[in-house]
């Protein structure tokens, strides 16, 4: 059964990965924050995984719960810079400089 | 009436606990702050001084904090070596906080009880680091007093917070470089207690991780001390530092780098490991002759004398290596000599040149003109500290240097004869330049009003002019006492086995 | 420790590290820092720190990226490029941290071996911590009798170092601006200023905040027997005041904590601990030993005392805790001035 | 092979996001890049402390119910060693503070100098210096925010 959630964290990871591609690659700083979110999410779920692994999820529960507050405050403060900024689909923010770039 | 038993923990705590009852009080009466903070640095210079005493007269002293027996819990030591050191921090701190009082009216005005509540803290941090016996409580206290350093250094003028900015990365870069090397003693003995280190680590001493930990313990700790290629972020974070600030910093955040250097060097590895076993001792000479030569030179190069004094600091950290890394008595007995020395040295002068900077509002050159017939006491007072840095007896700085000369001519090391005495002819030069402008030329700030010119700049308030004037006088009495020095407190301090 | 999730989360949180300094948009690069942040949480988890995963979900995953976003929106977005520029930083950059890369790899081949049980760190000090944490204070979490009892001087000096954070931005950024002399008691008392409407996210925050206060509680006080303590406690507990003041409006928070409050509430935590540990030594004990509190706690012994004290310690640490991040995140994000928020 | 890697990948790593931080430290222009590159470090110091602290089959530092009350030993290798664990909780603690100051110093530094870049930053303070130095005029670049 260990086994079982074991790969299953493996998995999970693995998936994470495609989320951490669009947070790293962008192009859009809205794409970064959904990114961002989702690991956040993700990262939930293997809290609750990790804690069954070692056999004490009650100990691991309360993490899980202040985590997904706080990833909730991050995206809301996030997405509230752009009520003051509203740049968000400006180019020229990538991993590469673009010709043109922003203009803040 | 409190048992002296427990004046270990009072140096720390009376500070400290006032602190924050000094920050409650400002937020409803902003002129107790100041005599809080005062009270708080007396009653810390007198648990630290009957500490010492202590120490002299029954030995070393050991105290666990929460009742916890050493490895297991945070111990503090007092011997020779830190007892000293202690009472050297609490009077410097006591003196600059007497003399803070109107520079931090005038600069800071409505921020005393941020500023005292961080210049407690300050302290506080010090003397922690001083006198901890545990290497990552160390690491703590460390941050406190860069982060209040940080913070004091950058409500400074012009480039202030630039320098703060820099001193800020470059100071985290080091005290992390520590907490690696506290990492990598800890994984390889699973202790944290410096006595208990010191006892496991000679059976490690082939080990590779362990040659790493030192030289990582090492350069975060030269790092902080500003000592030479890693001097960069000193000049700029100590010139534009408030005047109050600096006379708190300068004198003391070096010296207590240093201290933790020779802590760390003989107290949790041996003179055997770090001079025998390693053979960077030559290395390590050649940079301190380089911070000396390097300090002097940039220092000659100066027309701000508040920068000038900083690039002193770094000249003098020089001496202090070197001096150490001598591997023999009479250069670590100078080393520890020099660290008292040069802490009331950079007090006096910091202090001569912060009532100067009070006076004349600038810290350039062309302000000292004429001020040896307007601020007679505060120039003598200046010119006994620059005597004592240049070295001249009987003040105190010729005796260390003395001690300095005489280690490195035993060990063979003319080169560092060479550098020292360079250092005192570039001090001559630069201190009878500062001298002469002061004495000879015409003051600038003369108006000519109906009754004959009147000098705009007069004698320094008293509360800045006294503590100014005892620590000169303290550096001719240290310089008539350090033989007494030497034989009662410094000789024990001097590790077995050198 | 389960090592297919260590080395997959390891590369995971080399490629964040990587990107955040590579990537051209300070926005972009705080939000890869706060799931770089996410990670390390997952890392400390899988490795069984789960006081450490607790401390960094609140403090670096949550309040820290809060905070980069605050000074971000107060300062700019860009990142100018120079292609040409900056060779010689670029050089000692490289230099330094491939040295520094060298010694350190040189190190760790005498290192003992990832998780093994009888390496000297895990034989030599904390086998008694394990052994003695239930017959020495009956506190079932070690890491919290460690952190509040055996290394409790660490600890206070610890929730020093958040006071000093606090009283250091406060000097630093009190000077910008043209705001009355420190400290502000009182601010203009006026409605709501911001003009959007994000009814959901009110209504939500509305409902949330006082659950995750009664959490944040909850949090401070089981903390002997889950993980969790006064640092977590506390800063989920400031998390929440910034939650209102960034879905309401800075006002609505400095209105109920404005300075002077805040001060004094992180203040008196200290004194609270502090006070604890000189309450001891006023007893005839050494600084910090709870159990001399046995003498005046009714019904306790030297052991339970020190279990009591240490809750105290901890509603200490809460205090000055969550004041400190109220205040460092209302100054960071009106750039000192208490005008407008995020 | 695999154990070998296993046995040190840990500490293979945190010595690459290490020199990650320390590049981004001394080498980046723009001081926010500075501060995330301090995070970083920091961080890392935090992944060896931790990875030092792990051990092959034990859990959590909490003792389980059964163990330890009515006087059931309690077994050392059953338990992670918390001492890392206690001491990295103070370390974050610490890079949050700094974390604070050093953003509150570029918000001052960018309210005066309206610049995050390092070399900008530069530029203006020589400015500032030598209108001071020719002119004994104000800095011309004070710009208080």
């Amino acid at each position: 059964m260990s086994d079982y959630f074991t790969w299953l964290g493996v998995v999970l990871c693995l998936l994470m990965l495609m989320a951490l591609y669009r947070t790293v690659i962008g192009p859009t700083i809205i794409d970064r924050i959904m990114g961002a979110n989702v690991i956040g999410t993700k990262t939930v779920v293997l809290l609750i995984i990790i804690g069954t692994i070692f056999g004490r999820v009650e100990m691991f529960v309360d993490i899980a719960l202040a985590y997904a507050m706080l990833n909730f405050i991050v995206t809301i403060a996030a997405s509230r810079y752009f009520t003051h900024h509203k740049n968000i689909l400006q180019e020229g923010y990538g991993l590469r400089h673009r010709p043109g770039g922003p203009k803040d | 009436m409190i048992n002296p038993e427990q004046y270990p923990i009072l140096i720390v705590i009376v500070p400290f606990l006032s602190a924050f009852f000094l920050s409650i009080t400002g937020c409803f009466k902003r002129s107790l702050c100041r005599p809080i903070a005062l009270l708080a640095l007396f009653g810390a210079a007198a648990a630290a001084v009957g500490s010492l005493h202590r120490v002299i007269t029954t030995g070393i002293i050991h105290y666990r904090l929460g009742g916890w027996p050493p490895p297991f819990g945070i111990e503090y030591v007092i011997d020779h070596l830190n007892g000293l050191v202690l009472v050297v921090i609490t009077l410097v701190a006591l003196l600059a906080a007497i003399f803070s009082g109107k520079s931090v009216e005038r600069e800071l005005p409505g921020k005393e009880p941020l500023f005292y509540a961080l210049f407690l803290l300050l302290v506080v941090g010090l003397l922690g680091m001083t006198i901890t016996g545990d290497a990552f409580n160390l690491y703590v206290l460390l941050e406190i007093s860069s982060l209040t350093a940080y913070a004091l250094i950058a409500i400074g003028q012009d480039r202030a917070i630039h320098a703060s900015f820099n001193y800020l990365i470059i100071g985290t870069i080091g005290a992390s470089f520590y907490l690696l090397g506290v990492g990598h003693l800890y994984i390889m003995t699973g202790s944290l207690n410096m006595a208990d280190l010191a006892s496991i680590l000679p059976q490690l001493y082939g080990s590779k991780a362990i040659l790493t930990a030192f030289l990582l313990i090492l350069i975060g700790v030269w790092t902080k001390m500003a000592f030479f290629p890693l001097h960069t972020w000193l000049p700029n974070s100590y010139t534009y530092a408030p005047t109050a600030t600096s006379c708190l910093v300068a004198p003391l955040m070096t010296k207590v780098a240093v201290y933790i250097m020779i802590r760390m060097m003989f107290s949790v590895f041996t003179p055997a490991y770090v001079f025998h076993h390693l053979a960077m001792a030559p290395v390590v000479i050649w940079m301190a002759i380089a911070a000396i030569v390097g300090g002097s030179l940039l220092a000659l190069s100066q027309r701000d004398f508040k920068k000038m004094l900083t690039y002193l600091i770094v000249a003098e950290v020089g001496y202090m290596v070197g001096g150490i890394w001598l591997a023999n008595r009479l250069g670590i007995t100078g080393a520890i000599l020099h660290i008292v020395n040069d802490a009331f040295m950079t007090l006096c002068l910091f202090l001569a040149a912060g009532t100067i900077i009070h006076r004349t509002g600038g810290h350039h050159f062309d302000n000292l003109k004429g001020l040896f017939h307007q601020m007679p006491l505060t120039m003598t007072a200046f010119t006994i500290g620059a005597l004592s840095m240049i070295g001249v007896p009987p003040t105190a700085g010729f005796f260390s240097k003395w001690y300095l000369i005489l280690g490195s001519i035993q060990a063979g090391r003319y080169e560092f004869v060479a550098a020292l005495l360079f250092s005192s002819l570039v001090n001559a030069v630069l201190f009878f330049r500062l001298l002469e402008i002061s004495y000879f030329e015409k003051p600038p700030h003369q108006e000519n009003t109906a009754h004959g010119p009147v000098s705009m700049v007069a004698e320094a308030p008293l509360t800045m002019l006294v503590p100014l004037l005892v620590s000169a006088i303290t550096l001719i009495v240290l310089g008539i006492y350090s033989g007494e020095l030497v034989t009662k407190i410094i000789q024990f301090a001097v590790p077995a086995g050198i | 420790m389960i090592w297919q999730i260590d080395l997959l989360i390891l590369t995971l949180i080399v490629i964040c590290g990587f990107c955040t300094i590579v990537v051209k948009d300070l926005l972009g690069a705080a939000v890869i820092f706060g799931a770089y942040s996410f990670l390390m949480c997952l890392l400390w988890t899988e490795m069984g720190a789960v006081d450490v995963a607790f401390t960094e979900a609140s403090v670096g995953a949550g309040v820290s990226t809060v905070l980069f976003f605050a000074a971000v929106h107060r300062t700019t977005r860009h990142v100018k490029m120079k292609p040409s520029g900056r060779l010689m930083g670029k050089t000692i950059g490289l230099a330094a941290a491939g040295l520094m890369g060298c010694v350190l790899l040189y190190a760790t081949t005498d290192f003992p071996s990832w998780a093994d049980p009888n390496s000297p760190a895990s034989t030599h000090v904390s086998p008694r911590y394990i052994t003695g944490t239930i017959p020495d204070t009956s506190v079932p979490n070690m890491v919290t009798s460690v952190l509040a009892d055996y290394r409790g001087f660490d600890t206070m000096f610890e929730t020093a170092v958040i006071l000093t954070a606090g009283l250091a931005v406060l000097i630093i950024l009190g000077q910008t601006g043209n705001r009355s002399p420190l400290p502000i008691s009182r601010l203009p008392q006026g409605p709501i200023t911001q003009g959007y409407d994000d009814t959901i996210i009110r209504f939500i925050t509305r409902i949330m905040t006082p659950f995750l206060q009664l959490f944040a509680l909850y949090v401070i006080a089981h903390g002997h027997h889950s993980p969790g303590g006064g640092f977590q406690g506390g800063v989920i507990l400031g998390a929440t005041f910034i939650l209102m003041s960034i879905s309401y409006d800075l006002r609505m928070v400095t209105n109920r904590f404005n300075e002077r409050t805040n001060l004094l509430l992180a203040n008196t935590g200290l004194l609270i601990y502090s006070g604890i540990g000189a309450l001891c030594l006023i007893l005839g004990a050494n600084f910090l030993d709870y159990s001399a509190l046995a003498k005046i706690l009714p019904g306790t012994t030297t052991i339970t005392a020190r279990s009591e004290a240490m809750l105290g310690v901890e509603i200490g640490v809460a205090l000055a805790v969550m004041a400190i991040v109220i205040l460092i995140y209302n100054n960071l994000v009106s750039n000192g001035t208490y005008e407008n928020g995020l | 092979m695999l154990e070998f890697i296993l046995a040190k990948y840990n500490y293979w790593i945190y010595i690459l996001i290490m020199m990650i931080g320390l590049y981004a430290m001394l080498a980046k222009n723009n001081l926010i890049k500075k501060i995330i590159g301090m995070g970083i470090f920091q961080t890392a110091i935090i992944i060896f402390y931790v990875s030092a602290g792990a051990k092959r089959g034990g859990t959590i530092p909490i003792i389980e119910h059964a163990h330890g009350a009515e006087g059931n030993a309690v077994d050392v290798l059953h338990y992670i060693n918390p001492l890392p664990h206690v001491l990295m909780l103070t370390a974050i603690v610490v890079s949050v503070g700094t974390l604070g100051v050093a953003l509150a110093l570029a918000l001052r530094i960018y309210g005066r100098y309206n610049s995050l870049e390092e070399d900008e930053i530069l530029d203006r303070i020589d400015q500032d210096e030598t209108a001071t130095e020719t002119t004994g005029a104000l800095p011309t670049t004070m710009i208080q925010s």
